[in-house]
């Protein structure tokens, strides 16, 4: 048996959580040819209209198909994950890098704004800089990724630190190694299973984060498919139309979820130590 | 100790000043002029140059923070545009319903989460062990908005067993606080059963059973109290989670809290609203970090003495 | 002389990846009332899995097979409630990393007199024992270091008081695996000094768990080698030293620095030790032997008595009968 | 004269956090002196804390010294020029205790060997040819050359380590606690290895460590530290059987006999191990 074949045989959250990420990928890449409707294809006649054959998720206020804005929704819940931690790595990893590395005034400076960051509400800190940077899906995105980039810089500093007073570091300096070379040679590789560890476990939490902007309005706006959206204008027909509630919420649990199993397949694979939160 | 407590509230309080720059910061940051912001057009330049004199936004910027700083101690926040009421006493009633939100949804996520972990760790691997890590894994991705949003239909709508909003009794909580706990509850009781995993691995669990105690005294003394200080540290890290949730939450149950409070003032551009509201929820996290971090240290002897100073 | 404890045919398997990994396979040996018998073997050869199972503290993950019988009972077949009366009581263990093993959150006085606690209720008087305990293993200053927490204590520090702690309920039976290693050289000198008059005060047996010949010479009046989960050779610590007869025990002697680069050279050991999963057949060091024939990879070769008292596991009459 | 280090110190302020800052000196090496000859093997051996392992960092420039002269081949490598320094580094190759984070995980034993070479600027093709002359010289199969670390023994990954040190021809190899991590079986491998190509490529080394039984073995000379000093220089055979400082008795004393034969004969200086460990570590 080959050693993949094993891993994924032993692992079962890793087994799960890939497939259930396949699917959504492939839900999101072939949006188009999956959804029977465009998202924002409004139909007077068919208003609130309960899962029917023609519409198995129903259809909204608008008589928009729910289904097909669901499967369209992916699409923004990924961006969300891809934009999102790509800034927060971009900055996280870089300042931790940077701490770990050249110790003193840099890493103090560095080390109190992450644990700033770190120890506030971070809906709270993102709702500041949405006051400050505006509304909108992306500028959400924005926010909560300065908010989150703290963890990153967390572990791979006290990576850095560790690792920069390893043999083989000594050794690469004493062989006149330059310091460019020696973060990116030698330090960086060496946290790369933690940093990927971490990029599956912010995922969701990024996506939930946004969903949860959007929710209060300050995120997507309309008629974006965003899941968020969609379950805040459900409110207003919960009573009568329970669908529109309920579909676009168990897409953003299937996504968090999917998300949650592979972090925690990833992370007994590569890093059983590293704790996220 | 002494000098450990004194060198903890140090770093709040810097980390309070910080905060409190970065939240004065944002109305400088915001696109357009302060005036502008709330001041109607109508208004005649020459009096928007009074306020400006006014508001002191004419001096320089730090004389402007600590201006800002004296009348916020004096408990002066400003005035809300929308409502033209002084800032501080719209807090005065919110702050409390906050914080007993945000403590009851803590306490509920400590008392059933971690009895489950520890119990689903003592049996590890067993059919309980393995259906509650599976249900708080599925838990864990639950959104507390969308659980919120359901609960409302099951309980509110069709059931009609609890009221919806306001924050009145304490039939009001249920709701809200369930929403909030619930993803957390999954989180402590994972985390309490993979801190009491590694700590039944340590050395020194080895050596109380070598000198011959019991498991039940092994596991209360050597393991359990050495997990609970690891599981505090995680719970109070938690905190900012649990606040932003609460902030959420809310806004749907319409509950008079800072959360719903600051969500309409973002909305409306209330300006001295939401730096009030950003500062106080900072600086109360702030103190119930400080707070906790003394807690630890009185429990942990190690913590006290590698960041006091002393020790290597 | 009295047997305190024995071994007969035990097999200990760790169930991995690929099957049931051989760490132990059918030991046996005796250690007398009041000896200090060592098991020595590198990394890897299951000295420390023998140590753990006799305590019953292995993992879960493990399968035992054999008797460990301890003053005529076989604590394998004991319940948990009568093992836990037997632990610390009858025999005690101390630990390779003297930081891991004490609670760090309790004073290391508080976990001596828990010991005690199990014997004697008398608060002043189980402080007392404490204190005196601690100046019997040479702690200076010893009512006040019962206060400090283990971290404040220095490693040697550490050690003695594992050591205390297991010397207060006065076993018959101490485990020490690898007593002293991350220990300075001065501070090894000093515990391994306190291990040999614990044998000669309180009459303890010791079992020493070692992959250091020094510490064997030091201390070990018996020494058994092992090698990949076997025992190859045992013998008074003398006989090891001066005559060993298996080519393994030959070659390890052979390798310690015990002269200086003009006087020779050190033997050296090619090959590796063999991961074994499942049957094995032959004798388990055959592959790295100069003198093994080819009996020696078909058949499991016994532990035979070469002379009174000393035993060795070779198939080879002409390593047996000397050259 | 290879090396010739005169009265060198090095202090550590130890202490953090804002009361304690830096207030407390701790010497890890004190008024230092000593000097390494051509194609001799010295040992320097001391316990932990005694500023062993400091030494090396000092000689390779790594850290900065205090007070003192660090001379190699007659200049002075503290004071040296970037350029200068790289150039007097290029004639010292270390190799450290730990085998496992001696190389770099990520990178192929073939790049962990490499890749001094070709920061000194010797063409890929020579490199390679040197490297392949390394492996043969610490009798490793070529094809580990591909391995990652993971995959070779402690043993495997310290000849490695002294390959790689090799492909530079060192004049001086510096080797930190070259053998405590490994068996002895082979412990004696890695030692006859060494004493072979000191013999054979006129290097000198020195050799850190806190076993009597391995420097007794490999070293002409020893040089004694004790607490960030020097307390003993002499030759192997007069630190053996004529040691003057008590400190040296003590760790001659201690140091575990390989013979149970020799238990007795070290029961005379107990005392003295009794004065030594009544005396306080210096901190001003």
């Amino acid at each position: 048996m080959s050693d993949l074949a094993y891993i994924f045989k032993k692992n079962r959250y890793l087994r799960v959580g890939t497939i259930m990420v396949m699917i959504l990928l492939f839900i999101a890449l072939f949006a188009d040819f999956l959804a029977p409707f465009a998202f924002d294809e409004a139909n007077r006649e068919a208003r609130l209209e309960g899962p029917s054959a023609d519409h198995w998720f129903g259809t909204d206020e608008f008589g928009r198909d729910v289904l097909s804005r669901v499967i369209f929704g992916s699409r923004i819940a990924l961006r969300v994950a891809v934009l999102g931690v790509s800034i927060q790595v971009l900055i996280g990893v870089t300042l931790g890098l940077i701490s770990g590395y050249f110790a003193g005034v840099t890493d103090q400076v560095v080390s109190f704004l992450a644990d700033l960051t770190w120890s506030l509400p971070p809906i709270i800190m993102s709702m500041a800089v949405i006051t400050i940077i505006g509304k909108g899906l992306d500028n959400t995105i924005i926010a909560i990724s300065i908010v989150s980039w703290a963890q990153y810089t967390r572990v791979v500093r006290a990576k850095t630190s560790s690792l920069k007073n390893m043999a083989f570091v000594e050794t690469a300096l004493a062989y006149n190694e330059g310091h460019p070379s020696i973060l990116f040679r030698y330090i960086l590789p060496n946290t790369i299973p933690s940093i990927i560890v971490l990029v599956s476990l912010s995922i969701p939490n990024t996506i939930m984060s946004t969903t949860a902007l959007s929710f209060l309005g300050l995120g997507a706006q309309p008629p974006s498919p965003d899941w968020g959206l969609a379950l805040s204008s459900s409110i207003l027909y919960l009573m009568n139309a329970p669908w529109l509630a309920i579909f676009p919420g168990m897409a953003l649990v299937y996504t968090v979820f999917a998300f949650n199993l592979l972090g925690e397949g990833l992370r007994d694979l590569l890093d059983p130590r590293l704790r996220a939160r | 100790m002494l000098a450990y407590t004194i060198r903890r509230l140090l770093q709040g309080i810097l980390l309070i000043i910080a905060v409190s720059i970065l939240v004065f910061s944002m109305l400088h940051l915001m696109p357009g002029d302060p005036v502008e912001l709330i001041t109607d057009r109508k208004v005649p330049p020459d009096v928007k140059a009074e306020m400006k004199r006014q508001f002191g936004l004419d001096l320089p910027l730090y004389q402007q923070y600590l201006r800002w700083v004296k009348n916020i101690f004096r408990g002066d926040f400003g005035i809300s545009i929308r409502s033209k009421t002084p800032v501080a006493s719209t807090f005065r009633h919110r702050i409390p319903v906050t914080l007993k939100l945000t403590g009851t949804a803590l306490l509920v996520e400590f008392l059933v989460g971690v009895p489950l972990g520890l119990w689903a760790a003592y049996k590890k691997d067993s059919r309980f062990d393995r259906a509650v890590i599976s249900t708080s894994l599925l838990f864990a991705a639950l959104p507390s908005f969308w659980v919120a949003v359901m609960l409302i239909m099951i309980f509110g709508v069709h059931l009609k067993l609890l009221p919806l909003s306001g924050f009145s009794s304490a039939k009001h909580y249920v709701l809200p606080v369930l929403s909030i706990a619930l993803g957390g509850i999954a989180g402590m009781l994972r985390m309490t059963k993979s801190e009491v995993l590694d700590v039944l691995n340590e050395r020194f669990v080895f050596t109380a059973y070598a000198k011959g105690l019991d498991k039940r005294t092994v596991l209360v003394k050597h393991v359990l109290y050495n997990s609970i200080i690891l599981i505090l540290v995680m719970m109070f890290l938690s905190l900012p989670w649990i606040i932003s949730g609460a902030v959420i939450i809310e806004n749907i149950f319409v509950i008079p809290g800072m959360g719903g409070l600051l969500t309409q003032a973002i909305i409306n551009q209330d300006m001295f609203v939401v730096q009030g509201c950003v500062l106080i929820i900072s600086i109360l996290t702030v103190l119930s970090n400080i707070l906790a971090d003394l807690l630890i240290a009185a429990l942990d002897p190690r913590i006290r003495v590698s960041m006091s100073g002393g020790g290597n | 002389m009295e047997k305190l404890l024995e071994l007969r045919d035990l097999s200990i398997n760790y169930l991995v990846k690929d099957g049931a990994l051989s760490a132990v396979h059918q030991l046996n040996f005796d250690i007398h009332r009041g000896e200090i018998f060592a098991l020595v073997g590198e990394s890897g050869c299951g000295k420390s899995t023998v140590a753990f199972s006799i305590m019953r503290l292995l993992q879960g993950n493990e399968v035992v097979d054999g008797e460990i019988v301890f003053q005529g009972e076989d604590l394998l077949s004991l319940d948990e409630a009568k093992m836990e009366k037997i632990r610390g009581k009858h025999i005690g263990m101390i630990f390779q990393n003297p930081l891991d093993s004490l609670n760090p959150v309790y004073t290391s006085g508080s976990q001596v007199a828990e010991a005690i606690s199990l014997d004697e209720k008398d608060k002043n008087v189980i402080l007392e024992k404490v204190i005196k305990l601690y100046e019997s293993v040479r702690i200076p200053d010893a009512t006040e270091r019962v206060k400090s927490y283990p971290h404040e204590l220095s490693g040697g520090m550490r050690q003695r008081v594992m050591i205390a702690m297991m010397l207060s309920r006065n076993p018959q039976l101490l485990i020490a695996d690898e007593p002293t290693t991350a220990l300075d050289v001065t501070v090894e000198a000093q515990i391994l000094k306190l291990l040999r008059e614990l044998r000669d005060d309180f009459g303890s047996a010791i079992l020493l768990i070692t992959h250091n010949f020094g510490i064997v010479a030091e201390l070990a009046d018996r020494v058994g080698i092992m090698y990949a989960g076997e025992l190859m050779e045992l013998a008074d610590v003398e006989e090891i030293f001066h005559c060993p007869v298996h080519p393994y025990s030959k070659a390890l002697m052979a390798s310690l620095p015990r002269i200086t680069k003009e006087q020779g050279r050190l033997k050296t050991l090619e090959g590796t030790v063999p991961r074994i999963i499942g049957e094995f057949q032959g004798c388990r060091f055959s592959n790295r032997c100069e003198h093994a024939i080819e009996e020696c990879f078909q058949r499991k070769p016994e532990l035979l008595e070469w002379r009174p008292g000393h035993f060795v596991q070779c198939l080879n009459k002409e390593v047996l009968h000397g050259d | 004269m290879v090396i010739n280090i005169d009265k060198v110190t090095k202090s550590y302020r130890v202490g953090s956090g804002f009361f304690l800052h830096g207030k407390k000196k701790i010497f890890a090496l004190d008024d230092v002196s000593f000097t390494l000859r051509e194609e001799e093997i010295l040992g320097i051996v001391g316990e932990s804390g005694s500023g062993k392992t400091t030494i090396a960092r000092c000689i390779l420039a790594l850290t900065k010294i205090d007070e003192g002269r660090i001379e190699i081949q007659g200049r002075d490598i503290q004071s040296a020029s970037r350029k200068e320094k790289k150039d007097l580094r290029s004639r010292f190759a270390i190799v450290f205790q730990d085998p496992p984070s001696n190389l770099n995980p990520r990178h192929r034993v073939k790049n962990s060997i490499l890749r001094p070479l070709l920061l000194r600027g010797v063409s890929p093709q020579e490199a390679k040819e040197r490297a392949l002359e390394a492996m043969e010289k610490v009798k490793l199969d070529a094809r580990y050359l591909q391995s990652f670390p993971h995959e070779l023994s402690g043993g495997q990954q310290q000849r490695i380590a002294i390959a790689r040190a090799l492909v530079l021809r060192p004049d001086v190899m510096i080797l930190d606690e070259p053998t405590s991590a490994l068996d002895i079986s082979v412990q004696a491998q890695i030692l006859n290895l060494l004493l072979d190509l000191q013999k054979e490529m006129k290097m000198s080394y020195i050799i850190i460590t806190h076993d009597l039984n391995v420097i007794r073995y490999v070293c002409d000379r020893v040089v004694v530290m004790y607490m960030g000093r020097v307390v003993e220089m002499a030759d192997r055979n007069t630190i053996d059987q004529h040691a003057k400082h008590p400190y040296t008795k003590l760790l001659l004393a201690s140091s575990p006999v390989l013979d149970p034969k020799d238990r007795e004969d070290k029961r005379a200086v107990r005392w003295e191990r009794r004065r030594m460990s009544t005396s306080k570590r210096p901190v001003t």
